[in-house]
């Protein structure tokens, strides 16, 4: 009775079939990797010292030498660049953990506190998104003093309120949804389904709303650090970097433009990542 | 005649108590939204370390006596308890004033009233530029092709990586000092403007012609263009009469989180430009720990943002009659 | 061979995407005054075909025919130009709701005046008064006020007017009308199939696109049935109705429930539903599971209170169906809430098996919640997108007894699925696939009652079939007790032992389902039966 | 004692080497040479583009810093001014004489000058200018230090005008060369501090227009000026009609700006520009060293480990300072070996102290007992790590400076020393010092004369103000050395005063207190149109009283 029905079957049943990835996903994810190898072995991309200081060599154009020149101090720009990763890096990834954290926390009182929670909530994060990102980052800098840690939790702070409003509308979908509905039609207690329906039904698109944002943490932190709010030298922060390389604009562009070019391609290959990750979860529903 | 007919006339009849009703909330909000950042920043500003009798005689390098730093607290209300303070402040700025400089001496209102200005024109110059960017550039890219699509999507996705600091030095290296063609540093005078807005507008219209594209698409994609093109519509039209109102929709709904974010970069753009605003007053007030400005700052940005906010909800409402009838199912 | 009033002539038409050519070799053709209906299940390419008349078989699509003539135009080597030139004004072209199918963002008058503005040099003023004339033409109530109000401000019925109206507005000689009545409720169903019958009487011929045979046997003259890109069998209407050549248009026809008495198999050839082993369904001494008295619920509204229920009461036999019938709004999905005990009542209460059930805490009611399932319209939105088939069905029959569990290779084979079903994901299967596992879920808990909330609203009606046979059977072997939730006055016939009908969340009429509906009480449920489109009108 | 005021002759002729560059560069590139090249022309407006922070008020009284006498030069005239060689000459006064005690001193004033506001210039103002600066409702930190031994003001006649001392102070006529003491109109001063901050009134060659806060102060002529200083070029009013005053915080900017011609003259020019500027035909260089202390290094020597002269001298041989100021400076700096910037004729100087050698540090370090070193390869005495707090001001040491203190930070840790730089703000850099919570400092002090090694090096500057601050930042506490200070700021003749000093100044640097770097860098960049701009000698700030505009 059921032939057709069975066929379908048996060809879904296979493995499902992944779209093959595009050439800016292999770009994004062949950057990443790149990253994450400069983030764990720094070594095996460069041999030179990125805090040797030579300070007859400074000021030398990209050479076979020196791939990306040499700074004001003579150190090799490649291999700070290299060496910054982690540290840029950590400071975007720890304010998006931050960030996400917040949110979820917020959210999560919101989505599950009751109605009084819920508003309360909701005011809550409509008072700190009436601070816009730098100016709440300004104010715990000046509260907190300058430094990388400030700058990320300044940055981190600052982005909560907006995965909050995500997270608590995602949860109140979730809430709403139809199999969170059955799982109570059937008889599930609400421990069971917040653990094994609405957390990680929430916790997956989270992640690549993170990944979204790690990119415009980096830029904000960045930011941070060229107004000699954020990283301290010399740490080879890539906003640290920037912001004494645009000193010597004139005269070595190339203290500028490839901590800059860093920043960007991090920034855009976690939005190439995020967003393919969005559409391959989102494809599921 | 058909049932159905019936149905919809109460909810017509209510429709302008409706929005007067809205409005009504969300003013309150507004005021309610408010007075929290205003309590918010007086508290979390009493957290700065630092005496801000010494701010007010130029910091610690000040070589203030006993009896002028005395003198000053008193001037300046310090020495009153924490609750008194907070009453006065809210008291006072219930009569629209921020108080005084620590370090100008000036009422704040009256230097912020000066600096709001070149904050406003920059910001909003640099939202319909990027408006304008965001809406070719759309419209471009979902027309052209495979190609033109993925040109697009690249360029969208590098301005929307770029930082204002790094692209407004690329900008000067390349406009000002090989080309010559607009001045590096701000002027009163259009050309002066040019510069710094391109350097706000570029990074937002990436987002914003990422968020108009996806709708373009789905639009392109929606039943009520078959019918369109079914009557003869020429694919301008139907860009024109239709797609582009929809994927303007979340545009005008992300003017609010648009104008945050622009202010946000004012900061930076408002000092290297060498512009008067805000952001570079907040700057200037930060490192002087000058915390009456700071507070007038914070307050009066989300004062702005919160009016944005209203506006760009009005405007949505009044773009988008799905959102005034959401209201009325039940 | 073209007749002279031959308005459409198509000889071997053929769509592809790609490597896949969902239109294949087609011919027909449809004359003035005619209305010609394509009848097929989804994905047999019948939408396809409608477009690829107007030149919008979409992206990436290849459009090929040896004859494509409109008005006796040949459209075989049309331009873009072309096309533009002949849309709207040479063809009309219907979708199906016209909440999507207009701009939510423009007003009626304007999506209207497109046509006459693309197509006419009429200056603003007559356009306007055109524009009046047409809604006046196709029955809406007040046009002058219509023409400023946006399609998300008309009912259902009204914009599916205006948007026949935006199609007839230059008087095209041929309207394609694709599934146009097909999100309507019946009684607004019927007066939209007026309204095309008339456009078909002032000479117009008509382009019928539709799943549902009975709607087309009301209106069409001639019928071509698609499966598959192919016609597979094509003639007038009665003659197809009463002696299909071709299998696939028997089991067509025998998949419409209306009129097909209870219990009597949809699927062509099928076992017949054993009878029932544990109570006789006509045995009214068949204790009473489920009751719900006085049901009251109403919701916040910005003018009054909106009251979705009004003191709704029935009860619910073991063995037995009750069917609920109504229009969209009249508060049955409400009412299935309140059973479910999903959002509390306002006032009366719903018993299981005599005891309480909505008016218990919900920690209380928890372990007797098993016993009352429920199977859903949308069965997709009602599985956890990270579950597979497994893991769905485990997690409720963990909730059944101990000693009376299913396993997931019986449940599949219970609702006639193949054990291979079980690794996958919902959103991978099929329609019908999805309905089979969200029943198998249901059962996984052994419950007693199973509230269908339009269970085949969304399957094509050859699964449809397949579903309400399924449901048949197991409450036969089961004893199950189902309340049955449609729109769909035929399903709800063939499925009921007995009747509720509603309309603005009263229960109007109540009864044994083949006295309500043949001998009807109260004038709505009368108007409900006579507007039911069925295939014996055919006849 | 009489002290002959000097020639009133014109001896601007030697104003600072850098402008003589200037007006040869200029005739080196001019079409059409002693055309326009060298009589001045009258009219335009000069915009000045500063790289300082902006004043936040304009009085330089109140407060007290660098940029204020920026600005201030332009529009209020001090009572004597210095010329290059150091020498004091007149301005608003014309002569001077002291008593023999050294404790009185009488100035007889111009007599035909009048402020802008048409108050009269007198001895009365003088009196009320030296209150304003002495009453602490002025909030003056600067003026009120310089004119610390002041006890009191007394009018002699309308012309002359009596300070008397508490002791004698051989440094009275360089504390009121500076714009910090300059004399601004009573009336001015009367309408109180918010008003006075806006547009305080003097006697200069301009006036204070309007201040745009945030954005500019516009300057205009003041069309009756009668009282440039003995070394300026001309007399009567100045050429310009004013000068637009901007504040472009953003190096790169303000040079790009300079470069499209949008300002006329930049302060604060950094290093490569300076170096990109001298390469090109349309920008010229003023280089105006700042007086008084030189750019150096403080080792606070008021705690561990800086207390061990030793370990002092260690730091001193380890680090390499003069590679990365060839090439961080771009050739604009010259190394300095004194405590002293090198316009100050009294500076010593000792580069013998301060040849790097690696080898001997490791030595001093291992006798004073910092023998083991730890796995990051420090050095380590009782378990703890020799380590050094470095706060950097990131307002007072410019981006190639900061590099500089990392290359320090570079070659210290080869002889085992941790350097922590701290980038900070000025409140929170401020902050960390008023703490005693450093061990490294660079302080820039500005003060006309030698006498700057008082504030710095007595004693008596380690105690701090009631607000933290205090002067002394390496607390260098000798009796002998404060001894030498204290006689040398009472005595009068000129060659025993300069002899002290230099006793002194070679206890700092023998005692490795300090490490010299450089003078204080004060760097102008000028478009070609700008014609005999030059610093005046006193706190080097730039004057446009005798500037014109080529083209107008």
């Amino acid at each position: 009775m059921s032939e057709l029905d069975l066929r379908t079957a048996a060809a879904s049943a296979a493995p499902v079939r992944r779209a093959r990835p595009s050439v800016s996903e292999i770009f994004a994810m062949a950057f990443v990797l790149f990253l994450a190898v400069a983030t764990v072995v720094p070594g095996l991309l460069s041999s030179i010292d990125p805090n040797a200081i030579a300070a007859r060599d400074a000021f030398q154009g990209p050479s076979p030498e020196h791939w990306f020149g040499t700074d004001e101090s003579g150190r090799d720009v490649y291999s700070r660049v290299i060496a910054g990763t982690s540290t840029s890096l950590l400071i975007g990834v720890s304010a998006t953990v931050i960030g996400v954290t917040l949110g979820l926390i917020l959210g999560v009182i919101a989505g599950f506190g009751g109605r009084i929670l819920d508003f309360s909530v909701n005011r809550t994060i409509e008072v700190l998104f009436a601070f816009p990102g730098l100016l709440l980052a300004l104010l715990v800098i000046v509260i907190a003093g300058p430094g990388p840690v400030t700058a990320t939790i300044a940055v981190g702070l600052s982005t909560a309120p907006g995965y909050a409003r995500i997270i608590r509308g995602q949860l109140a979908g979730i809430r709403s949804s139809g199999y969170v509905e059955s799982a109570r039609v059937l008889g599930h207690g609400p421990r069971r389904i917040l653990t094994r329906h609405i957390l990680p039904n929430a916790l997956a698109p989270l992640m690549v709303l993170a990944t979204l944002g790690i990119g415009q943490a980096v830029v904000w932190a960045s930011a941070l650090s060229y107004l000699g709010l954020g990283a301290q030298p010399p740490s080879a922060e890539w906003g640290a970097m920037l912001s004494a390389g645009r000193t010597y604009i004139g005269t070595a562009w190339w203290l500028t433009v490839f901590p800059g070019l860093m920043i960007v391609l991090t920034t855009i290959a976690t939005t190439i990542l995020g967003r393919s990750l969005t559409r391959r979860t989102a494809g599921r529903r | 005649m058909t049932p159905g007919s019936a149905g919809s006339r109460p909810a017509q009849r209510s429709r302008g108590f409706r929005g007067i009703r809205w409005l009504l909330v969300r003013l309150g909000g507004a005021i309610f939204v408010l007075w929290a950042v205003a309590t918010l920043t007086f508290f979390a500003i009493r957290l700065i370390p630092g005496d801000p009798a010494e701010a007010v005689l130029g910091g610690p390098g000040s070589q203030a006596s006993q009896e002028t730093l005395d003198q000053v607290r008193q001037d300046y209300g310090l020495d009153l308890p924490l609750a008194v303070q907070y009453l006065n402040a809210l008291g006072r700025l219930l009569t629209g004033d921020l108080g005084t400089s620590y370090a100008l001496k000036v009422p704040v209102s009256d230097l912020l009233g000066a600096q709001i200005g070149g904050t406003l024109v920059l910001a909003f110059t640099a939202l319909c530029v990027a408006w304008l960017i965001a809406l070719l550039l759309s419209v471009w890219s979902t027309g052209g092709g495979r190609v033109a699509a993925a040109v697009g999507q690249g360029i969208e996705l590098t301005s929307a990586a770029l930082p204002h600091f790094w692209l407004a030095t690329v900008l000067i290296a390349i406009f000002s000092s090989t080309l010559g063609w607009l001045p590096p540093v701000s002027t009163a005078t259009p050309a002066g403007l040019v510069l710094p807005t391109l350097t706000l507008a570029i990074p937002l219209a990436g987002f914003l012609a990422q968020v108009m594209r996806e709708t373009l698409l789905d639009t392109l994609d929606a039943p009520f263009i078959v019918s369109a093109r079914a009557r003869g519509e020429s694919e301008r039209g139907i860009r024109l009469r239709h797609a582009l109102r929809h994927a303007s929709l979340p545009a005008i709904s992300l003017s609010g989180w648009a104008l945050g974010y622009l202010i946000s970069g004012a900061v930076v753009v408002e000092t290297i430009f060498a512009r008067p605003g805000l952001g570079r007053t907040l700057l200037q007030a930060v490192t002087l720990r000058d915390v009456p400005i700071v507070t007038g700052v914070v307050l009066l940005v989300a004062l702005v943002y919160i009016i944005m906010t209203v506006v760009t909800d009005a405007a949505s409402r009044l773009a988008d009659p799905r959102l005034r009838n959401a209201e009325a199912q039940p | 061979m073209t007749a002279p009033d031959t308005l459409l002539e198509v000889e071997g038409l053929s769509v592809s995407f790609g490597d896949t050519e969902v239109v294949r070799n087609l011919s027909f053709h449809v004359s003035r005054g005619e209305c010609v209906a394509i009848v097929g299940e989804s994905g047999s390419g019948k939408s396809v075909t409608a477009r690829s008349l107007l030149g919008l078989a979409g992206r990436g699509s290849r459009v090929t025919s040896s004859t494509l003539s409109v008005a006796g135009r040949d459209l075989t080597a049309a331009s873009e130009r072309d096309w533009r030139r002949i849309r709207g004004s040479q063809i009309g072209l219907v979708l199906q709701d016209a909440l999507v199918s207009l701009d939510p963002l423009r007003p009626i008058g304007r999506e209207i005046g497109d046509v006459l503005r693309l197509h006419s040099p009429l200056s603003a003023e007559n356009a306007r008064s055109r524009v009046l004339e047409l809604l006046a033409s196709v029955g809406m109530p007040n046009p002058e006020r219509a023409i400023t109000q946006r399609s998300g401000e008309l009912s259902g019925g009204l914009r599916q007017r205006a948007l026949i109206a935006s199609a007839i507005a230059l008087d095209p000689p041929l309207l394609i009308a694709d599934e146009p009545t097909t999100a309507l409720d019946v009684s607004i169903q019927a007066r939209i199939l007026d309204l095309l019958a008339d456009v078909k009487s002032r000479g117009t011929g008509i382009l019928l696109i539709s799943h549902d045979l009975a709607v087309v046997s009301a209106i069409a003259d001639r019928v071509l049935v698609m499966k598959g890109g192919r016609i597979v069998e094509s003639g007038n209407t009665q003659e197809l109705l009463a002696l299909p050549r071709e299998e696939y248009t028997r089991r067509l026809i025998s998949a419409v429930p209306t009129d097909k008495p209870r219990r009597v198999p949809l699927v062509p050839d099928a076992m017949p539903v054993p009878a029932p082993t544990v109570h006789s369904t006509q045995d009214a001494m068949a204790p009473v599971v489920l009751e719900a008295r006085g049901l009251t619920k109403s919701f916040p509204s910005p003018s009054s209170p909106f009251l979705a229920v009004d003191d709704v009461s029935f009860t619910l036999r073991r063995g037995e169906t009750l069917g609920l019938v109504g229009e969209s709004g009249s508060g049955k999905t409400t009412v299935a809430r309140l059973v479910l005990a999903l959002a509390p009542a306002d006032g009366g209460a719903v018993l299981l098996e005599g005891g309480a059930f909505s008016e218990l805490r919900e920690r209380d009611r928890r372990p007797l919640r098993r016993k009352v399932g429920a199977i859903y319209q949308d069965s997709l939105s009602s599985f956890d997108p990270r579950a597979d088939v497994r893991r769905i069905l485990t997690d409720a029959s963990e909730l059944a007894p101990k000693a009376d569990r299913h396993s997931v290779g019986e449940l599949l084979d219970a609702v006639g699925l193949s054990p291979a079903v079980a690794k996958a994901r919902p959103l991978h299967l099929s329609g019908g696939q999805r309905q089979r596992v969200s029943i198998a879920r249901a059962l996984a808990a052994r419950p007693d009652v199973i509230v269908c909330d339009e269970p085949v609203s969304a399957l094509d009606v050859t699964i449809q079939a397949q579903v309400l046979d399924l449901l048949d059977r197991l409450q036969a072997e089961r004893g199950l007790s189902y309340l049955f939730i449609s729109h769909d006055l035929g399903v709800i016939r063939h499925m009921s032992d007995r009747v509720a009908v509603m309309k603005n969340g009263r229960i109007v009429e109540t009864g044994d389902a083949a006295r309500v509906f043949d001998h009807p009480q109260h004038p709505y449920t009368a108007q409900l039966v006579a507007d039911a489109p069925r295939l014996v009108d055919a006849l | 004692m009489h002290i002959a005021p000097h020639s009133r002759a014109r001896r601007g002729l030697a104003t600072v080497a850098a402008a003589t560059g200037v007006a040869l560069l200029f005739a080196g590139c001019q079409a059409t040479p002693g055309e326009s090249g060298s009589t001045p022309v009258a009219g335009g407006t000069l915009t000045y583009a500063s790289g300082d922070a902006e004043p936040t008020c304009l009085d330089p009284h109140v407060g007290g810093n660098y940029p204020q006498a920026l600005i201030a030069g332009q529009f209020l005239d001090s009572l004597v001014s210095r010329n290059t060689d150091g020498t004091i000459i007149p301005w608003l006064a014309t002569e001077w004489s002291v008593s023999d005690d050294n404790l009185s001193w009488d100035f007889t004033l111009k007599d035909d000058v009048t402020f802008t506001d048409g108050t009269p210039f007198n001895a009365e103002a003088v009196k009320v200018n030296v209150e304003h600066l002495k009453d602490p409702a002025t909030e003056s930190s600067t003026g009120y230090l310089a004119l610390g031994k002041v006890e009191s003001v007394e009018v002699v006649s309308d012309t002359v005008v009596r300070f008397s001392l508490s002791t004698p102070d051989s440094a009275l006529l360089e504390s009121l060369s500076q714009p910090w003491t300059a004399i601004e109109s009573p009336a001015g001063i009367a309408r109180g501090m918010e008003e006075n901050c806006q547009a305080p009134i003097g006697t200069g060659p301009f006036l204070v227009d309007e201040w745009v806060k945030q954005d500019h102060v516009s300057l205009v002529r003041n069309e009756d000026y009668n009282s440039p200083p003995a070394d300026a070029k001309h007399d009567g009013k100045a050429y310009l009609d004013g000068i637009e005053w901007r504040f472009l915080p953003d190096s790169a900017s303000r040079y790009a700006a300079l470069q499209a011609g949008q300002v006329d003259v930049i302060d604060n020019a950094q290093p490569d520009t300076i170096a990109a500027a001298e390469k090109t035909s349309t920008l010229a260089h003023l280089d105006a060293p700042r007086p008084g202390a030189s750019n150096r290094i403080e080792l606070n020597a008021g705690r561990s480990p800086f207390n061990d002269p030793a370990v002092r001298e260690a730091f001193i041989r380890a680090v390499d300072v003069n590679d990365g100021i060839e090439s961080l400076f771009f050739g604009s700096a010259k190394r300095s070996y004194s405590p002293l910037s090198s316009i100050e004729a009294t500076g010593y100087s000792d580069e013998s102290l301060f040849g790097t050698d690696l080898d001997e540090a490791n030595a001093l370090l291992d006798s004073a007992g910092w023998t083991e070193r730890d796995a990051d390869g420090y050095r380590v005495k009782d378990g703890e790590r020799l380590s050094l707090a470095f706060p950097v001001s990131t307002n007072q040491s410019i981006p190639a400076e900061q590099s500089l203190f990392e290359q320090i930070q570079a070659t210290a840790k080869d002889a085992g020393f941790e350097v922590n730089l701290s980038l900070l703000d000025l409140s929170s850099w401020y902050g960390v010092l008023g703490e005693n919570n450093y061990d490294l400092v660079s302080a820039p002090y500005t003060k006309v004369g030698p006498d700057v090694l008082r504030i710095l090096y007595h004693s008596d500057g380690i105690i701090p103000a009631p607000s933290g601050y205090f002067a002394n930042h390496s607390q260098v506490s000798d009796p002998e050395l404060d001894a030498l200070l204290t006689s040398a700021s009472e005595i009068s003749d000129e060659d025993e005063r300069a002899a002290l000093y230099e006793q002194a100044q070679k206890i700092i640097l023998e005692g490795f207190h300090i490490l010299p770097l450089y003078d204080q860098q004060n760097h102008f960049l000028l478009g070609t149109r700008v014609k005999d701009a030059r610093a005046l000698p006193t706190v080097s700030t730039p004057t446009f009283y005798d500037a014109w505009l080529s083209g107008q």
